[in-house]
């Protein structure tokens, strides 16, 4: 049903837990629908300099999140929102369709959590 | 031990090798039809006859009783579908549970969307349905009862006799899937007042692709599949004798002793529901906590997901099954789990694990290592968990 | 020579021993639900993948077409009954021929008790369907054309091509009951514009009690048996996964040299029809003389019946069938003898021999030795045989 | 399906044949059923001396018609008639009820045979 890579970051996903303090965090999803995650960005001259992630859900859920994340580690914000569900999902080598949803939630809690990051250097 | 260990026997169980052996000749060399006149066809008349007498047998009835079907879902089907459209004339209600397995409630639905009228009633915490609750459903129009023996998910097993009785004293129809009743709840259907029972092979050892419906002498059934003559000119398609015969051997072996299998499984059984809720927090046993089959254990766990839950398993070695959305390709979890009051969250987050005849308390006990180090992982890697240490609410 | 020589092979095949072999792994060992999320699970999924591809490949299509069913009975119900009520409001007929089998024929007895039409074509004296009858009987209310590919009882093979081509232009749904056809026509559903496709593995040397139905995509069929969401949400049941396994093996085999299998059982039954033609008086050849399946031999002998002369060979150990009413359980012989205009009287003298991969010359020439000595016995015995030296007149 | 009675009687049928000039003659069934039984009796002072027959019928109609005649062959016509279908499939061990009305044909192609004979006798 999974690939090998999906199954590698099911078994050991990077960058599970939380940051303190972080710049920038998102959570889309819901419990009812099975599928929670969250972002926790830290972000240096617009630059990701650290990304975790906790999720709720299915093992294509964690392993995007792992990938996801993974993916935009380093990255500039503008390099970040560029990374679509498409790229994960085939960075992933592929996703089952009926888990494509999966993909397409990791991207949302990236872009939410970017979009938290400016909210609060607008507030600044 | 084996390397990986089964704990899905209620999806389906290995054929039993004894099963096999007894099904084996009919595939190369008494391979005949048994609506065949020549000796090849008489030799598997005979087989399909010893079949249908072993199956007779087990439910305590006369073999002209038993129809042989492609399916415990194809016994279904025909039972609801058929003896709502014989019986139109007389009222257009049914009455069912909503814990139904699929093959009832879609047929159910169907019916719905084809003039008929449904209640589904409700269970109980424990998903039991109440007999009363059965009797105050009855109207005027009420052709057919339609009651499983026992869940397949949470494993709760119903008060069919009582069910039986009222039915007769209505004079209404009254049937009963046993698919995963049989082998644990003995079946008398003269006893229980059954009309219709629908039973499923490869649910007790035996092939998958063969199931039967027990029709009682006199009651009006449609006939669903049309075509040759066979099964009494009521169930179209070449008889499936190898299938057969295995459905004969395992539904005798599975009778056999009743007793003796269900204290052995639920010794392993209690086994596990006691080590698991004394080693893992925030979690619930779904189902009877006493009427219950003998190999079914079924938890939620918070704050986790079951799919993720059944791949770790697996890794593991441990192979089980999950009333998550995930897993049902549908977009809900279990209806079973929704219906017995358990929130959305928390239904995702269950688990089924199902004893079968070969399982050991060594298996077992490697499933009480493994379970709470996995769910902890998980719960670790959770959003929830955090945020609600005191764990969810529920009732 | 064995013992006991087979001869009706129409009615059933053996299965293959590597057809079974494929299959044995399937009920002890690797016995997972295809459903299931674990191992025992995708490594039930991978089996029935395979099959489905091999399906596809021996009918030219994807394996997104193929769906599995418990017969070939249930495919044609599936196709007749599914396409006919999904397409109502389109119209509520259907063309037929009066020579399918009665999967397909009581089918379309089903749908006339429920308000659709069917047209039930003639046959001319070889059993050929006119494709131009066909194209005049299409009315604005027709649906669903069905015509088989090949007859079961008298072999005759139908021009579905030319049907197809029709039906297409007319943008009618074509059904083809194809289960005597595969592995001795060869199929091709894109080229033969062919909607729907029946086939049951037992008659290409696969087990018994499994089918699959070909539908192209986008083709518009109700379920008819509801429940579970296997076969793509389409066909409920828990999938029989080694019968699966095994009509993917045996179709592989059977369509892998179909020039080289019909030579070689033309041959033998060509020697069977001309010693038989040769030895035996007032004696009939059914079915079409070129077009006819490479294993179907179907003779009527005037002034005996069909069991007394199974049973007569039977005891010399040669197992046959025959269109008596005796043997069919009705009244009535054959329905297809009767549609290439049999009398009742002749139609009951007849013998169907069908040939199989493993019968010999050896054998054929047994049969022709036994085959007029039992028919010149039972002639004897006949009141009709005396009065009627000439034979009976029919046309 | 049959008992081996019936085989033995439908391997080895007693009495297949004609009688010239028999005394009774009794034609039932019909070819387009499938079951004609013919048979002729030879009589001498009420005493069925010789009887035969000859059969167009299924494996049933061939055994019940030995059975039959066998049964009714040094009888007198009181005692002939007495014997019934149900004699004649009990005496073969049984018959698969769908072949019942083999026996009936053969209890009725008795008695057409000696109402044959009876006729004559009032013409004589
Ligand atoms: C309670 C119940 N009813 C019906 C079925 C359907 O049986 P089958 O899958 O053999 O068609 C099942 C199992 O799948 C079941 O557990
Ligand atoms: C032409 C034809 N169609 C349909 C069927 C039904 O197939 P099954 O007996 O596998 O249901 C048969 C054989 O019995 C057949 O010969």
């Amino acid at each position: 049903m999974y690939s090998e890579k999906v199954m590698d970051h099911f078994i050991n996903p990077r960058n599970v837990g939380e940051i303190e303090n972080p710049d920038g965090v998102g959570e889309v999803g819901n419990a009812r629908c099975g599928d929670i995650m969250k972002v926790f960005l830290k972000i240096e001259n617009d630059v990701i300099v650290d990304v975790k992630f906790k999720t709720f859900g299915c093992g294509a859920a964690i392993a995007t999140s792992s990938m996801s994340t993974e993916l935009i580690k380093g990255k500039t914000i503008d390099e970040a929102l560029a990374v679509t569900n498409k790229t994960v999902a085939e960075s992933l080598d592929g996703l089952p369709p009926v888990k494509m949803h999966c993909s397409v939630l990791a991207e949302e809690a990236i872009k939410a959590a970017i979009e938290d990051y400016r909210k609060k250097q607008r507030e600044k | 031990m084996g390397d990986r260990i089964y704990l899905d026997h209620a999806a389906t169980t290995y054929t039993k090798p004894e099963v096999l052996e007894e099904m084996l000749p009919y595939f190369t060399e008494n391979y005949g039809n048994p609506s065949s006149v020549h000796s090849f066809g008489r030799e598997a008349r005979k087989a399909m006859d010893l079949a249908r007498e072993r199956t007779a047998r087990a439910l305590h009835t006369d073999p002209g009783n038993i129809f042989f079907t492609g399916s415990g879902t194809e016994a279904d089907n025909w039972a609801v579908k058929g003896a709502a459209l014989a019986n139109r004339k007389k009222g257009n209600h049914i009455i069912t549970t909503s814990i139904e397995h699929h093959a009832v409630l879609h047929t159910c639905r169907y019916l719905e969307r084809n003039g008929f009228e449904v209640t589904y009633l409700a269970v109980d915490k424990y998903g039991l349905v109440d007999a009363e609750q059965v009797r105050n459903a009855i109207t005027d129009q009420t052709i057919l009862i339609s009651v499983m023996t026992a869940n397949n998910e949470i494993g709760t097993i119903q008060p069919i006799r009582e069910i039986g009785t009222i039915a007769k004293e209505k004079g209404i129809l009254f049937h009963t899937d046993a698919v995963q009743a049989i082998g644990s709840v003995p079946i008398d259907v003269e006893e229980m007042n059954i009309d219709l029972l629908s039973l499923s092979a490869h649910k007790f050892y035996g092939p998958k692709g063969i199931g039967a419906l027990y029709m009682r002498k006199g009651v009006k059934v449609q006939q669903i599949l049309h075509g040759g003559a066979q099964e009494r000119n009521r169930r179209a398609g070449t008889e499936n004798l190898p299938a057969i015969v295995g459905l004969g051997k395992a539904i005798e072996l599975a009778v056999q002793d009743i007793p003796g299998h269900n204290a052995r499984l639920e010794a392993l059984r209690d086994r596990l529901i006691t080590g698991i809720l004394s080693t893992v927090e925030h979690t619930r046993l779904n189902g009877h906590p006493e009427r219950r089959l003998p190999g079914n254990v079924n938890f939620s766990f918070e704050f986790i997901e079951g799919e993720a839950l059944l791949l770790s398993l697996d890794i593991k070695g441990i192979a089980g099954s999950s009333g998550s959305a995930c897993t049902s390709g549908s977009l809900d979890p279990s209806h079973v789990l929704l219906a017995i009051g358990l929130p959305h969250e928390i239904a995702h987050g269950s688990l089924r694990l199902t004893l079968g005849e070969n399982n050991t308390e060594e298996e077992v006990d490697y499933v009480l290592e493994v379970l709470p180090q996995v769910v902890q992982k998980l719960r670790e890697m959770s959003p929830l968990f955090n945020q609600q240490k005191g764990g969810l609410e529920y009732v």
